[in-house]
This record gives structure tokens, C-alpha cells and sequence, in this order.
């Protein structure tokens, strides 16, 4: 599903990803882990094309993206769901409507989108507060608003960049089963995290990084 | 309503709604650089009109000799009529001449009457034909009317070239200046639209980030674009008319001036609504071009 | 220079370094809107330098009863050159009056030479001192004209008052569109600055959250908008001058506007100082009220 | 040192904190924990007058800062540093200069700030990256900006909420050290987080919050 080939990616004189070459089968789940600063943001956004690759290929999907044209990236993107690290929720947008958009983008008639958002929101933990702005969530409400957002349009391929990093320990538990589920319905998931707890709790496979460099896998123990 | 117009139109009202601020500011400055291009416009139709006017009164004053019979006047009136330069010809008396100059030099006027009753000659007051008006056709003219039984003619050639001087310097001007406002218009526009565009460039970067295709992004913020144009132009247009009957005409009447003549006019309507389409091709292709170029910087 | 202008400075300038984006547009706008304003100075500038020379030119005719010999003459016109109301006055023979005339009325000319050498009698042409010549000191001066050696006054009443309501009407007009120039000015400056503070509105609020004072946080961004209004309307100015002197001036050379008489003259030093004024004004004022106004809403 | 009598906070119909009296004394370490939307964040904000509270009043340092007048509220940030959940870096500044902030407020000379800035950075692991841009670090390099931040000026208060969350295991023990250092200095601590590893390795006092009611309390166990 995912291959990467000798990939590297260098911003000036920082190497964020260094001789990178790596393979997600279609349905594996895969932690992405390393220190601060270690590149698994770096690698997650290869994925989803926000940049090329200095060096290598990126095959996503069977397709090669490494060079993948501006015109057929949001195409791309439509099949991988992103919880980014940062959220990039909407502020301008109400709750409902920010994780409405990953349907809204497909065409999606309104009352579909109404109800699987009500779903997403509900599985999350938010059932109810689709009419709230982003902006007056707290940390951990707004990042399960970012899990609902990359779930909604069920899509083939997850990457969550640090998804538990503001939620208690039941709660991130709760996401990674969440995830876990989507994952036992054929989805390939990849989660960028730190949380070690949770990665002996969910023991698949992991891969670390360290200063851009692929550095050890731990394999799935489930 | 076909369901995708009424879908855009949703979405882009949403986006109206959930950008107020944004939206307003957008509206008002479509608004204030169409009003001053109407403004402007206004201006340049009237004087327009005024200057239309002194033109089309050049013609011909052709001053009988003395002692040339009434009779031969008449004839040469009719002769002079007939020629194809020529849309009419008016018989002026030596009574008329009179008054006339008494309008026309009002320091003389008290003074007139004590000259004797022929203080000017007669003469034909001949109009051209349009497309005979230009000075060399004026000069061609002329020519043929070098007749004995004129003493003198007089065709203006001063007054015709002066004018035509200051016409051309006042058109000029007009274009110059109206460029300027227009130009200043677009600017001041594409800039604020740019600005607004701008505080909303990280919502650009996550519609497409999620699979927004370029096109989804963009047109909503025509369609919004479509409504402050369509809003900020009604506004304009309707602060023009209000300032033109409201002030401009009453102002007119209450100093009652002599010397342009004509009341002023509003716009045209083709005018009218030429300045409406401006300001909402001023909104429309702003925001396309700002989003666009957001849209080039983003993934 | 003291070290905390220097520190401020050196904020600020970081300031525009980091919104280089942002900086670049205010200044433009603050330019554009004060050469508008400028260019609407310059015309209005020229406009009364103009019309200013028409007001000047009033003056009364008091045309001479026929066979006043010419001795007399000259004693009125001692006598009334002596009057208080009067400043100047001037004696016009019969030649002089048949040539201006010929000027005034070009349609004429032509025939005037066989209307024999007196067409129209002689006359003083007498000029009011200044503070005389309303319409009511007029009319006092010409009663205490009403001579028999005086055959007829003509005080230019009509002219007078149609002049005055032209240019009651033209100053109107002018205080008018320059407001709305002004207004739409400052609106579109306001506005652009607004939203560029906009833009930067959670930089506002993390600063009061690490501990700014609202001194701290506005200083920077009046000194940038001081920096923004001189260069802005400097290049205001510059722009200014060369469309006057590279194109309008040039342009008069050009037609040889026989009308206007007088050459278009550049705005007066301490009007051009008065229009960067303004414009660095704009700039200060508008980014003062916005940050003002965001500052109020951040805790 | 921080006092709270019967504080409520409530958003319309949500009540983000609930009839809340608690006390930090000078020079304590007190833990915020509780599931996401507990009112940690919330209880933060009132600390440092983001806000001011519906109900009760507010102590800081000895002052009654319930209805702090605005203009007085700068000088008692002067002696808070904060870690922001959401970091709030400024993007147009450099690293060096958002840390610097905290002391440029203060007027202190340039040859001062960029010293303290240095010094602080290296505390972080952030040692040299003074020139580049925050928009441009990874998730975790930027809470450690965060935290450099709220420490440069030796605030005699610290609060930081969920300072850890973007951090690995080993980066986020260096950050409670550098916690617990400031405090042995006797910097008064509060930390709102999730992580229970790191309330195990340092278990100084815990209040726990759920649904904006202070619902439990451990006490310090060093
Ligand atoms: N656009 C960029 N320009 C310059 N440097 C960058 C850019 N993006 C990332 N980097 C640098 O590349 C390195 C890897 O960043 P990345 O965000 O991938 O780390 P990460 O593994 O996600 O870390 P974290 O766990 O802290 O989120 C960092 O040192 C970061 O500063
Ligand atoms: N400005 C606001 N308007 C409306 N509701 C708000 C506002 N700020 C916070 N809330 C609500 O108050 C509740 C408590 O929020 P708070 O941010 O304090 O939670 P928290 O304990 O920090 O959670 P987390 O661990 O997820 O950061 C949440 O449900 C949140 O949605
Ligand atoms: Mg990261
Ligand atoms: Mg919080």
C-alpha cells in the first residue's frame, strides 16, 4: 500500500529524512516513532504529497506519487485520511462542518454528510457538539475533532500524526481502538506517536527513527 | 434553482456568514471605488454634455454688405441653404445683431442704443451640416461664400481652434484622470482583496490538504466575490444617485447657473450599469486572481 | 541617536522585515489614496488660480456722453481715480474699444473696419480696491458715478454675479468631491490597515499574554505605520509631480491653451507638505484606532 | 501563593469549572490532571487573567487578581511563565525572538536577552536553532520553544499545560526535570497533563478535575 525507495528529505543543511526505504502492506497497522524532531512528521507529509521528496520514490497506493502533478494530488488525498499534528481545524467552521468537509470535498449529498459526521462525532466522544467553533475547544476535544475528520469518508489509508498527544490515558486508548477497528475493516493505518504505553498496550508493528534515519523495526507481537 | 447553484450559493452565504468581517470589508471597498469611478464619471458626462453643446454652435457668420437689397439677401439665403454643407441658415437682421451683441457684451449694452440703429450689419447665421464641421470643411465653405455681396465672413476659426484645444486638453485630462481613479480603484481593491484572501490562507491549505480539488476552493470565493461585487456595486450606484439628485441638482438650482445652461444629467443607463458590471468584475476577478495565487503557494 | 528610538526603531523595522507582505501594501494603499487626494489638490489648486484672475478682472466701464472734450475727460477721470473705493483706473479711447471689441466678439472683426472709426465711444475703466468690490460696494461706487458726462455705466452686475455663482457652485463642488476623495481616502486606508492588523491580531494577543503592556505592543506598529505614511506618501508626491510636470504641464505646452492664460501651476510648498502630512496622518491615525480596537477585545 | 474560593467558569450553557477552591502554597509542584474537557486549561486561563472568573475569587501572589484591571494585568504575567497547550508562537519571529519576548517586555538590554535566550534553548535541546522559523519545527521542537519561553525570565510562578504532550518519553523526563529544577529555586509549579508515567516518576501533589469539578486530590509523595 505505502513503499517508500531510498527516500530523503533535506530542508537547506537539516535532514529530516535520510536514505529512507520502508514498505506498509494494504491493511498493516504501523507505529512511526522517534524523538523530537526524529522526521515522522516529515514522512507522513511524503505521504500525502504536501511535498516531493529530495531524493527517491513514494509509491502510495499502487501509484507513484513522488512526482504526482498538483491536479490530481486532492485525488490522492481523498483516499487517506490525515490527523494532522497541529489539527488544522477551521476556526470559521463549526465542529460539524469541519469534519463534514472530507465529504463535502467528494460531493456527498448534505443528509449523508449530517449523518456520518453525527456517527464519527459520537464514536469520538462529541456526539452533540457538532454546532461548537473549534476555537473554544479544549486541546483533547479538538484533536478527537481531527481523529473524526480523517475517519468520516472512510478512507483506505490513516495517518495520524501524534494522535493522542493531548488526551488522557483512557481516552487515547479509546482512540487507538477506534483506529484499531477501522484498521480490523482493511484500512492500512500508520500513527506517528510517542506514547509507549499505549504501543504495549497495542502491540504492532513499529518503525523508529532517529535524526531522519530509519533506525529499528519492532515487529507486530499480536 | 438547480441543486448545484443552490448548493454553491449555500456554501458560499455560509462563508459570507462565518466571515463577516471579511465580507463586509470586501463589500465597502468594492463599494467606495466604484462610487468614486462613478463620481468621476458623472463629471466627465456632464462636462461632456456642456462641451458636446459648444461645439455643435460653431458655424458660419456671413456679414452682408451695405446697401445689398432685401430681396438679394433672401436669395442668397436660399442659394446658401441649398448647399449641401449646409443644415440651415438663419437671416439675421441688423435689429437682432444688435441685441445680440448686447447679450454677448453686456459692458457695451448701455451704450448700444446712443450707436444709431445699425451698429452691426445684417448677416446669415449659417449652421453646418455634421460631418461638414471639421475646420478645413469649414474652410471649404468659406471659400465658396467669398461672394461681393458679402463684406465679411466669419467662420470662428479662432473660437473653433481654441476650442477644439481646450476640448482635447479636457479630454485628455478626463482620461487621465479617470484612469488614475481607476487605476487606484483596481488597486485598492485587488489589495484588500488580496488582504482577505490572505487571513484566510491557512483555510485554503487544509480544504486542499483534505481533497479539496482547486476548483472547490475557488468557487465558493467567486461566488461570495459575486455578491460583495453585486452588493458593493448597488450600494455605490445607489450613493451616486442619491448624492446626484439629492445635492448636485438642488445645488444647481439654488445657484441657478447661467452660464453652462443645461441641467445636469445623471448617467446613462448603459452607463449605469457598465459601472455596476465594473465593480463586480473588480470583486470577481480580484478574488480570483488572490486565490489562485494562494492556491499556486499551497500543496 | 537616544538608544530607546533606536531600540524602536529597530523593532519596528524588524517589525516590517517579518510582514514585508503586509508593509508593502499599507504603504501602497497609504500612496495611492494621498495621490488622490493630491491629484484632486492640483486641480482644484489650478482650478481657483484660474478663476481667482476672473474675480480680479471685475471692474466698472463708465462709457463717455459723446462730445466730451478731452481735457474733461481727463479731469473725471483724476477725480475718480481719487475716491477711496477705487484703486486703479484706466482711460480706454474710442480706437482702444473697437480693438478689444474685435477681441472680445471675433465674429465681428470682420466688419467692424467699415463701421467707421467710433464704434463705440470711449470710456474709464475703472478697478475697485480690494474690500470694495462686492456687489453692494459696486453699486454705491456707481451712484456716485451717475454724472451727465457719463453716458452709460456698466458695472458688470450680471457678469459679476453670474461669475459668483459659478464659482459659488464650482467651490461647491470642489469641497464636495474632495471630501468624498478625502473620506473614501481614509476609509480605504483604515480599512487596508485594519485588516493588516487583522492578520496579526494572535500575535497582539500573545504578546499581552507574556506580559506586553499595550504601550509595548502598539509603539511598534505606530512607528511602522509612521515609517509606512512618510515613504507612502513620499512616493505619493514623487508620482505627483512627474504626472505634472512629465505630462499635465507638458500637455498645456502641447495644445497651447489659448482659454486658461495662465501655465498650470505645482501645488505651493506648504500644501504639498500639508498632503504628506495627511497621509502620514492616515497611516498613524488608522493603524492607532485598529490596533486600539484589537487590543480592547485581547484579555 | 494561588488561592481559589469557589471559583465557577461557565460558557453559556457549559460549565467549564464548577465551584472550585484550592490552594498552591510558594514554592509547591502541583499537578492539574483529569479527561479531556475537565476545565485544566480553563483553570489555567484564570490564573493568568485571560479571563476572569463567573463566580468566586481569585489570589495570585498575594493579589486579588478576580476583576484585575487591564492595564495592571501585564505585571502579573511579568511573574507567570507560561506553556500554552497550543504553544502560541509568534510566526513571523524567529525562535530566538519569540523566547526573547518574555524579557523584552520587561526591557531588558538585548546582550541580556540573547544570553538568557541562548542559555534557556540549550536547557531544551534546542541549542543553536535561534535563527529559524517556529512554523517551520516539528511538533515537539516547538513545545520546547514553548517551555524556553515561560522560563527565561525566572517567573516566580510557572504554569504549564500539557507540556509533554508532543515529547518522547526521554525528552519529556528532561522537561519535568527542568521543571523540577526551577522549583527547587522556589518557582512555584503547576502542570497540567495527561501522562500518568511521569506522575508516577515525580509524584508531587495531584488535583484531579473531571467535568469542571475538582474531584480528587493526591497528595505529594517525594
Ligand atoms: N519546512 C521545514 N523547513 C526546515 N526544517 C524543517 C521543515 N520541516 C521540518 N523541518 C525540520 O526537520 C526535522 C524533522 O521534523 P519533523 O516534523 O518531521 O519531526 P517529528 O519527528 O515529527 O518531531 P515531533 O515528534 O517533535 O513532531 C526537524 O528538525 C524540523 O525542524
Ligand atoms: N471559550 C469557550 N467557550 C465555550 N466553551 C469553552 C470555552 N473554553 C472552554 N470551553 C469548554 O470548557 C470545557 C473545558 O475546557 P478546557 O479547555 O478547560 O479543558 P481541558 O481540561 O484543558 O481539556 P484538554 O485536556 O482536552 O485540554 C470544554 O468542554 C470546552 O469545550
Ligand atoms: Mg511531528
Ligand atoms: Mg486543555
Amino acid at each position: 500500500m505505502i513503499r517508500l525507495y531510498h527516500v530523503s528529505k533535506r530542508y537547506g543543511d537539516i535532514h529530516a529524512l535520510q536514505d529512507v526505504s520502508l514498505g506498509v502492506r494494504k491493511g498493516e497497522f504501523c507505529y512511526v516513532t522517534g524523538p523530537s524532531g526524529a522526521g515522522k512528521t516529515t514522512l507522513l507529509r511524503l505521504l500525502y504529497v504536501a511535498e516531493p521528496p529530495s531524493e527517491g520514490r513514494i509509491w502510495v497506493g499502487g501509484v507513484d506519487v513522488t512526482d504526482l502533478a498538483r491536479g490530481h494530488r486532492h485525488l490522492l488525498r481523498r483516499n487517506i485520511g490525515v490527523v494532522f499534528q497541529d489539527f488544522k481545524l477551521i476556526p470559521t467552521r463549526n465542529v460539524g462542518e469541519n469534519v463534514g468537509l472530507a465529504l463535502e470535498v467528494l460531493g456527498t449529498p448534505r443528509e449523508t454528510i449530517q449523518r456520518r459526521v453525527r456517527a464519527v462525532l459520537t464514536t469520538v466522544g462529541l456526539g452533540g457538539r457538532e454546532e461548537e467553533s473549534p476555537r473554544v475547544l479544549s486541546g483533547g476535544e479538538q484533536q478527537r475533532v481531527a481523529v473524526a475528520r480523517a475517519l468520516v469518508n472512510d478512507p483506505a489509508i490513516v495517518l495520524a500524526d501524534e494522535p493522542t498527544g493531548n488526551l488522557d490515558g483512557a481516552m487515547a486508548i479509546e482512540v487507538v481502538e477506534i483506529l484499531q477497528a477501522v484498521n480490523l475493516r482493511g484500512t492500512t493505518v500508520v500513527v506517528a506517536t510517542h506514547d509507549t504505553g499505549l504501543m504495549e498496550r497495542f502491540p504492532y508493528r513499529r518503525v523508529r527513527f532517529d535524526r531522519g534515519r530509519l533506525v529499528g523495526e519492532v515487529p507486530c507481537r499480536l | 434553482m438547480p441543486s448545484v447553484t443552490a448548493h454553491l450559493l449555500r456554501r458560499a452565504v455560509r462563508s459570507l456568514r462565518e466571515n463577516v468581517y471579511l465580507s463586509l470589508v470586501a463589500t465597502g471597498v468594492v463599494a467606495s471605488a466604484t462610487l468614486l469611478l462613478g463620481v468621476f464619471l458623472v463629471i466627465v458626462h456632464n462636462l461632456q454634455a456642456v462641451t458636446g453643446g459648444w461645439e455643435r454652435d460653431t458655424h458660419i457668420s456671413a456679414w452682408f454688405a451695405p446697401d445689398i437689397p432685401v430681396e438679394r439677401r433672401f436669395e442668397l439665403k436660399e442659394q446658401v441653404g441649398a448647399m449641401e454643407a449646409v443644415s440651415a441658415v438663419r437671416y439675421v437682421s441688423e435689429d437682432e445683431a444688435r441685441t445680440w451683441l448686447a447679450e454677448r457684451v453686456p459692458e457695451v449694452a448701455p451704450v448700444l442704443a446712443d450707436l444709431g440703429p445699425d451698429v452691426l450689419p445684417a448677416s446669415l447665421e449659417i449652421t453646418l451640416a455634421p460631418g461638414h464641421d471639421d475646420p478645413e470643411a469649414i474652410h471649404r465653405v468659406a471659400e465658396t461664400l467669398a461672394l461681393p455681396e458679402f463684406d465679411g465672413l466669419d467662420y470662428g476659426q479662432q473660437w473653433v481652434e481654441r476650442f477644439n484645444a481646450f476640448l482635447s486638453m479636457l479630454r485628455i485630462l478626463a482620461v487621465v484622470l479617470g484612469g488614475m481613479v481607476a487605476l487606484a480603484g483596481v488597486f485598492l481593491v485587488a489589495n484588500t482583496i488580496h488582504l482577505v484572501v490572505f487571513s484566510r490562507r491557512e483555510e485554503l491549505d487544509t480544504m486542499r490538504l483534505v481533497g479539496a480539488s482547486d476548483r472547490f476552493v475557488l468557487v465558493p470565493f467567486l461566488v461570495e466575490a459575486l455578491l460583495q461585487g453585486i452588493v458593493g456595486s448597488g450600494l455605490a450606484i445607489g450613493a451616486l444617485a442619491v448624492l446626484h439628485h439629492g445635492f448636485l441638482v438642488r445645488l444647481q438650482a439654488a445657484v441657478d447657473l447661467g452660464v453652462a445652461g443645461e441641467p445636469l444629467s445623471f448617467l446613462p443607463w448603459p452607463m449605469v450599469l457598465g459601472l455596476g458590471l465594473l465593480g463586480v468584475a473588480l470583486a470577481v476577478t480580484g478574488t480570483w486572481a488572490a486565490v489562485a495565487r494562494f492556491l499556486s503557494k499551497v500543496a
